[in-house]
């Protein structure tokens, strides 16, 4: 299973990444919430995957099953979770200005100021 | 004394806006007093210095870096650091008339000074760095004094030329300071000069490179002198001053200073007599063809250095030389400025071949002229003669060293032009008849002037003209012990030691028949020669100016705009406005270097990858994940991009939930949820995305992204194999319960044992939903529905795409100080 | 986007509104224990409140919580904040962990800290941003 | 006393942002607010660096639960002069904003987003812990953002979006290496790291991770190839807001740079030549784009890029020359202090720079040099303040550039890199040149055309001159600095020499956050539960 989900994990960047090369600053965003996909997936992977056990203590014991999965990687994925979320959102609603504003979300002609 | 010589002369700088704007008038004549003090109090310790006593001052600054406040007066610093102070004091007294009216006079005050200032360091340092610090500030300054009258493209022109050149050369001056202080272990001038094992260092060849291509630029050697001419776009008070005699012997100085180590080292030796003699005749041929006053006194200028610096070259002897050609040259030159400055003053005419009989209007500028020209075409009873003659005798005597006979010709080609440089600014225009062109001003004509000049302006030239006399007739009287004081410090010979000091410079003495005199004296006639003829000279030598392309000013041309010809076109390759071009620079960079360094890992581990069951559930999973993300990079509409997002977000959270983290999942179809609901509220409007087509960028875009991807799932299957030491995380499961209170693990870890990572998220999430207000509000363009408030100004842009950047803000608030 | 014409909406949310209030706050206590906590019951709570202005329009729903969700999100940012003060004044260090214990009728010992605090701090910020968020854009 | 001196300067202006957001409706108090904080930063820093000093590194534990388990808050001398880098920037923009935001932008969240900004800054400054960096980069990141954009116009917008995906790219890669690190060690927490990453002996694993990471810093430090965002939009954001940018945020990944490798990812010496490479490129390609730029702004950002490799270049050497010859210890010392006092320098000199571009936007309504000119007779205040600090850009004597580059060329030579030392000083002649041009342009040459009408006044134009007035209050301060630093350098170059062997010595950092220092916090289980109510 590991192999699957480092594939995964490739298959997540290669896809975002090709989104965010193509011409729609909208596939650019949609393609960097993809890669943040998979930099989770990736953390959950890289600390080792358990199946069938949680991290919670039960109820009356003091600590998780022994063989419970290492809870600091879901702690870190959630934190990284909300993150880019809110940068998702706010990117969105500047693509979303940025398109009302030039009439296109291609940045190949809105982005010329630079060169 | 000496930190407070130069102090006193920080302060005047300071004061003298103050002072300018308090007394107007009596400013400048009270500031060439107190600088005048500097120069008396220096003068005052010169018989000791001459005989031998050395000052030395020292103060901390930086010691971490080599910097100290070094400061050692000796008989060169000594001999600089009077010309300085005294021409300085001069300069100003001329300046206060000839600027009179100069809107910028206070500030200009200010400037001079603190260049005076600098100068005075840059020749009293004893430190490496200190030297170096006050070398730069001349550049600094003389950039703001050469374009004082900055309103005129030529000024400015010209001082970005020097500042460029100088600094340049200042740049290559630290390089080679620092190389040559490093190898060898000190960084005190005084102390450098001794250490001779540093002659065997391998540094040594760089480093004399580099501090020669400081002092060649600074004092304007060739290939290096084009920006010195230009810089004749100053005041002539600036020109007199600093491009005459102070700033500009900098680089001589600088020669002189290190010759004590390095005089002898082959490198150091031929490079100073073939650059020095080849700017002396080249500078002089150049000059000899020019009529304006300021711009045959520029080229003379140069020649002059190149005959200091190629004296440097030859030897104890030619120490000598130097010394007393730098003395003489200063007080001769520096009082042909200020005359051509009085010429100007007086009848606004700059080109002296539409001049003549001034001495009646101007008797005293004449006289002094006539001295001055005197001593520099080197005729016998001035001060330049003794310079001069001293020269070709060390030429001759370097003929006999294994010098080729090509520096006998330069030598008296270069004293013939300069003599008829002479003839052309201090004979022409006052002594010869005004020519009987239209042209022809008399001075007379202008009613304002026929009283002649105000004193400020005539005592200059008439004090340093009696000066080159006085150390012509009776060089006992100064010029032979400060001369020769200088002398001896170049030529490394410890104070009070017999040595150059022997040398006798007076006319009884220096007239002696022989090669030298006669090859000096027919110098002067050729020179006389060349100027009667000039107009034939002119046009017979004019195919030279076919050269010009090779020319020093050509030379600046082609490396400034070589040099902006070369960022202009790389930048528009790499800043080049395309987003696109960015990303696959960045990304494939990071595929370079993370395959790069990643193939030499994988070869050096021999973990084997974990292998988990996969179980059904696990397995549709994956798949509907990799489906989800082939749909979106596949389909064509908004919707179904941002759903087949979801999906691939809700396959990710499942498989979340399988292995384990229920609040990771649970976050997660929330977060998706979430994000699927406000992507379609935002990009509803938005048109279809262009047709996919299989382009070979695509293909490239492809394989970049494909092997970042790759790149990631290779570091997952290392990390995954790899276990270098045991997870901190077992002490968050052991103690959650009994010392944090809570049994989900995950949970405590957010909300207590990483809380500060919370914390920061939270304000994450509350940034972005700022960040969303502030793009929908505060809007600086396109006036929507909101924008037609009462008292919006009538002239909104129509069309909002085409609205300037910095439009008036939309909406409820006035403008917005935004960005042009 | 205006509020939907439509009573049943209208009651449905009215309705559902306190419920889901309740049940936001029950996952913020619970999260320490099992699955949940401020993140959660924010979105949850920030649902309730979007419901309701979709039914009845923003303005209304601006009514309904009161200041701008701005001032919430200072509130909220706050409360995180200062949930690492006790810890510093008690001297254990900033964000250090401290409890106190009430013994309620019926339900037993809750266990009341500075961690349940900062997570009210996280809940309030979450609602508060998505409300922001949502307001803002039902507006425009 | 020591948590909380450690904390202040995360949590006093994170909480003034809370007030900030709370107190959306009054701009004036939102300024007010958002000077007292970051003069309460300022302070708070002081009094952190004064402690530094005296008792070495110090580290205090967030919730008190122990390292490596909890995250550590840690400062060496490093992170003090990096704190008050930031709270001395932070100050000067507060002020400078007293009087160039107006009314919109301050509403719009100018001052909250400032105020987070700097929280987010000293969060990476401060913490031990990299993934609480990741989320402290993160917070910086969407401030800046939001503080690109805010205002709207198109070239803002697209500005952003280049800075955004670039930096959302880098994002990415620094989590990726954060999950592979915990995946290969098991921890977070970086004296940790530095623990255990050398232990296992692994240096070609090391660098693979690292060239992750390290990839993720240069791309947020502007290091070439991987610059292009800053150029695109700090030209496009107001002055006030590149000021804050420059002056911090690129040499946030500097600071990452030299402490991850430091500590634990430049375990190879290979590392360290790739990276003098990498600053070499950066500095030409950098100062080629600011010798050709003509918008003072666009200026101002190619030079940001080019200098950001000076303090590479400081850096690498050092490295290079610690790792390569133990006995060449003073060279490295000489070369990191350089580095350091650089980024002090810079971070002086390019605020006040981009401050000073305010003023002339402010003045003139524009920032390109051929409508400009004659600004030192309108300005001569401005135009003296412009050139004391342009000159100190540029390195010249007496100023605070040039005892950093002094520093750098010397410990360049010692060390024998002569290549990397040729190639900084033409980069200094072409910086000299640029900054010459915009003095020729903007303040010397007689003006291009009158001003127009239409100026970009913000707020009242009857309160115009107050504002420029309280404009010009940090930038008089900041070039004093500029010429303090350059007159009176010991003390500045001692803090930053002890900064760099306290860099060189990874050890002292290690033993401070994770062993029984005497200066340490000592770890301590929270409080009992069972207490009445």
């Amino acid at each position: 299973m590991t192999w699957a989900l480092a594939l995964l994990v490739g298959a997540l960047y290669s896809a975002g990444l090709f989104l965010a090369l193509r011409r729609s600053a909208t596939k650019i965003v949609i393609g960097l919430a993809l890669v943040s996909h998979g930099a989770n997936l990736l953390i959950f992977t890289a600390a080792g995957l358990v199946r069938g056990l949680v991290p919670i203590a039960p109820l009356g014991s003091d600590s998780p099953p022994p063989g419970a999965p290492d809870p600091l990687p879901p702690a870190l994925i959630l934190t990284a979770i909300v993150i880019s979320f809110a940068v998702t959102v706010f990117s969105i609603v500047l693509v979303k200005r940025l398109a009302q504003q030039a009439g296109t979300d291609d940045p190949r002609l809105i982005g010329s100021h630079d060169a | 004394m000496l930190i407070a010589s130069i102090a006193a002369i920080s302060l005047f700088a300071l004061a003298a806006p103050l002072a300018h704007g308090a007394w107007r008038r009596g400013a400048g004549p009270l500031l060439a007093l107190g600088v005048g003090s500097v120069f008396a109090r220096l003068a005052w310790v010169a018989p000791d210095v001459t005989a031998g006593a050395v000052t030395l001052e020292r103060f901390a600054w930086a010691p971490q870096l080599g910097l100290e406040v070094a400061l050692r007066l000796d008989g060169l610093a000594l001999l600089m650091s009077l010309l300085i102070t005294g021409v300085g004091a001069v300069v100003l007294l001329f300046a206060s008339a000839s600027l009179r009216d100069h809107p910028a006079l206070g500030r200009f005050y200010a400037t001079l000074l603190a260049f005076m200032a600098s100068m005075l360091g840059l020749v009293l340092a004893d430190n490496a760095l200190l030297a170096f610090v006050f070398w730069e500030l001349t550049s600094i300054t003389s950039y703001l004094l050469i374009g004082l009258d900055h309103h005129r493209a030529e000024a400015r022109k010209a001082a970005t030329q020097a500042l460029l050149t100088t600094g340049a050369g200042g740049l290559a001056l630290l390089a080679g300071l620092v190389t040559l202080c490093e190898a060898a272990g000190t960084y005190q001038l005084s102390e450098l000069v001794t250490r001779a094992e540093v002659l065997d260092h391998p540094a040594l060849t760089p480093a004399i490179a580099l501090i020669l291509a400081g002092c060649f630029t600074k004092s304007a050697q060739f290939p290096f002198w084009a920006w010195l001419p230009g810089a004749m776009e100053a005041p002539t008070a600036v020109s007199a001053y600093l491009h005459s005699s102070t700033m500009v012997k900098a680089g001589v100085y600088l020669i002189a200073r290190l010759s004590p180590l390095l005089s002898g080292v082959a490198l150091w030796d031929s490079s100073l007599v073939v650059v020095g003699a080849a700017t002396a005749l080249g500078a002089a041929f150049v000059g000899s063809r020019q009529t304006y006053f300021k711009r045959v006194l520029a080229y003379s200028t140069v020649s002059s250095l190149g005959t200091m610096v190629m004296l440097l070259g030859l030897g104890a002897g030619g120490a000598t030389a130097a010394a007393v050609f730098l003395l003489a040259h200063a007080l001769y030159k520096g009082a042909l400025f200020l005359v051509a400055g009085v010429v100007d003053h007086a009848t606004h005419v700059k080109d002296s071949e539409r001049l003549g009989a001034l001495w009646r209007s101007l008797p005293i500028t004449a006289t002094a002229a006539a001295l001055a020209g005197l001593s520099m075409a080197g005729v016998p009873g001035l001060l330049g003669f003794a310079g001069k003659e001293l020269w070709v005798k060390e030429s001759l005597h370097a003929l006999q060293g294994g010098w080729t006979p090509w520096l006998i010709g330069a030598v008296a080609g270069a004293g013939a032009l300069n003599a008829a440089m002479a003839a052309q600014v201090a004979l022409r225009p006052f002594w010869l008849a005004a020519p009987s062109s239209a042209g022809a001003h008399a001075p007379a004509k202008d009613p304002a002037h026929a009283h002649g000049p105000a004193w400020p302006l005539w005592i200059g030239p008439a004090l340093m003209a009696l000066a080159g006399l006085i150390g012509g007739v009776s060089p006992g009287l100064f010029a032979a012990p400060v001369a020769l004081a200088a002398a001896d410090a170049i030529a490394g010979l410890s104070p009070g030691a017999p040595g150059a000091a022997d040398v006798p410079l007076d006319v009884g003495h220096l007239v002696k028949p022989g090669p030298a005199l006669y090859l000096s004296l027919g110098a002067v006639a050729a020179g006389l020669a060349v100027f009667a003829l000039r107009r034939a000279y002119r046009a017979a030598t004019r195919p030279a100016s076919a050269l010009d392309p090779l020319g020093p000013q050509s030379a600046y041309a082609a490396a400034y705009s070589g040099v902006l010809g070369t960022a202009q076109a790389i930048t528009r390759v790499t800043q080049n406005g395309s987003l696109h071009f960015y990303l696959r620079v960045t990304l494939g960079f990071v595929s370079v270097v993370g395959w790069g360094t990643l193939w030499r890992a994988w070869a050096g581990a021999s973990e084997p990858i974990p292998r988990t069951p996969v179980g059904p559930i696990e397995a549709a999973l994956v798949a509907g994940t990799a489906v989800s993300v082939a749909a979106m990079v596949l389909l064509r509409t908004r919707l179904a991009v941002i759903a087949a997002l979801g999906a691939a977000g809700y396959c990710v959270a499942s498989l979340f939930a399988v292995y384990g983290a229920p609040d990771l999942a649970m976050t997660q179809f929330a977060v998706e949820t979430l994000s699927v609901v406000l992507l379609v509220l935002v990009l509803y409007h938005l048109p279809r995305f262009p047709v996919f087509r299989l382009t070979a960028a695509r293909v490239v875009d492809a394989a970049i992204a494909l092997s970042v991807g790759a790149l990631m799932s290779g570091l997952v299957l290392l990390a995954a194999g790899v276990q270098l030491a045991e997870p901190v995380s077992a002490y968050f499961s052991q103690n959650a319960s009994a010392l944090a209170n809570g049994r989900n693990v995950v949970n405590v870890i957010i909300v207590d044992f990483r809380a500060l990572d919370t914390l920061g998220e939270i304000t994450v999430l509350a940034i972005a939903a700022l960040g969303v207000l502030a793009l929908l509000d505060v809007r600086a363009e396109r006036p929507g529905p909101r924008a037609s408030a009462p008292g919006q100004p009538a002239d909104a842009h129509p069309n909002p795409a085409h609205a300037p950047a910095d439009g008036a803000l939309a909406g409820r608030a006035p403008t917005i100080g935004g960005p042009a | 986007m205006n509020a939907l014409d439509s009573v049943i909406l209208r009651t449905t949310t009215r309705l559902l509104l306190p419920v889901l209030a309740f049940f936001s706050i029950v996952v913020l206590l619970r999260g320490h224990n099992e699955p949940g906590g401020g993140f959660i019951g924010g979105l949850i709570a920030a649902s309730g409140v979007a419901l309701y202005a979709i039914a009845h329009g923003p303005d209304r729903a601006r009514r309904l919580i009161g200041p701008d969700p701005r001032w919430w999100l200072g509130l909220g940012l706050t409360l995180g904040i200062t949930s690492a003060i006790p810890g510093l004044l008690s001297g254990a260090g900033f964000f250090a962990g401290l409890w106190v214990s009430a013994q309620l009728p019926a339900l037993g010992t809750l266990k009341l800290g500075t961690p349940i605090w900062f997570d009210a701090g996280v809940y309030v910020v979450v609602a508060a941003s998505m409300l922001a968020m949502i307001f803002r854009l039902q507006e425009h | 006393m020591t948590a909380a001196l450690l904390s202040l300067p995360l949590l006093i202006p994170l909480t003034a942002a809370a007030a900030c957001a709370a107190m959306w409706a009054r701009p004036r108090a939102q300024a007010g607010v958002c000077l007292g904080a970051a003069l309460a930063t300022l302070a708070a820093s002081v009094a952190l660096t004064a402690q530094v000093l005296r008792l070495g590194p110090i580290a205090a534990q967030a919730g008190a639960w122990p390292a490596p388990f909890g995250i550590t808050l840690v400062a060496d001398t490093l992170s003090c002069v990096m704190l008050l880098i930031n709270s001395g920037v932070l100050a000067a923009a507060a002020l400078h904003g007293l009087g160039s935001v107006d009314r919109p932008r301050a509403s719009g969240g100018h001052h909250a987003l400032t105020l987070t900004l700097a929280a987010g800054v000293s969060g990476a400054f401060l913490t031990g812990d990299i993934f609480n960096m990741y989320v402290w980069y993160e917070v910086m990141l969407l401030s800046s953002f939001v503080l690109v954009t805010l205002g709207s116009t198109r070239r803002q917008l697209e500005g952003g979006l280049a800075y955004l995906t670039l930096n959302l790219i880098a994002s990415g890669l620094f989590l990726a290496g954060v999950g592979v690190l915990y995946g290969l060690t098991g921890t977070v927490n970086m004296a940790d790291l530095a623990l255990k990453l050398p232990a296992a002996d692994r240096p070609q694993l090391v660098t693979a991770v690292g060239a992750v990471i390290l990839t993720a810093f240069a791309i947020k430090a502007a290091a070439a190839p991987l610059y292009f965002w800053l150029p695109a939009s700090y030209d496009t954001c107001p002055p006030v807001v590149a000021a804050l940018m420059a002056g911090v945020l690129s040499k946030v990944g500097v600071y990452s740079i030299i402490r991850a490798s430091s500590l634990f990812l430049g375990q190879e010496a290979a590392v360290f030549q790739w990276l003098l490479a990498l600053s070499g490129l950066t500095m030409v390609l950098g100062v080629f784009g600011a010798a050709v730029a003509v918008e003072i702004r666009r200026v101002l950002a190619f030079h940001s890029v080019s200098q950001i490799g000076y303090m590479l270049m400081g850096f690498a050497v050092a490295m290079l020359a610690a790792r390569t010859r133990p006995e060449s210890q003073p060279v490295a010392e000489l070369a990191l202090a350089g580095a350091i006092l650089f980024m002090v320098h810079h971070a002086a000199v390019k605020t006040n720079l981009f401050l000073i571009s305010g003023v002339v936007l402010r003045a003139r309504g524009t920032t390109r040099l051929a409508q400009l000119g004659g600004l030192c007779h309108t300005h001569p205040l401005t135009a003296g303040l412009f050139f004391v600090t342009a000159m100190s850009l540029a390195g010249v004597p007496l100023l605070s550039g040039f005892i950093a580059k002094l520093a750098l060329v010397r410990a360049g030579v010692q060390a024998g890199q002569d290549a990397i030392v040729a190639v900084s000083l033409f980069v200094s002649l072409l910086t000299l040149y640029s900054m010459s041009k915009v003095w020729d342009q903007a303040f010397w040459k007689a003006p291009a055309a009158p001003p127009t009408k239409r100026m970009h006044f913000s707020g009242d134009p009857a309160t115009a001159d107050r504002d420029t007035a309280l404009m010009l209050v940090p930038i008089g301060l900041l070039a004093g600095l500029a010429l303090l630093i350059g007159l009176w350098p010991s003390p500045a170059l001692d803090l930053c020499r002890r900064a760099a062997q306290e860099v060189l010595r990874p050890a002292l950092y290690v033993g401070t956050v994770l062993g029984q220092d005497p200066t340490t916090e000592p770890a301590q289980a929270p409080t009992p539960p069972e207490e009445p109510l």
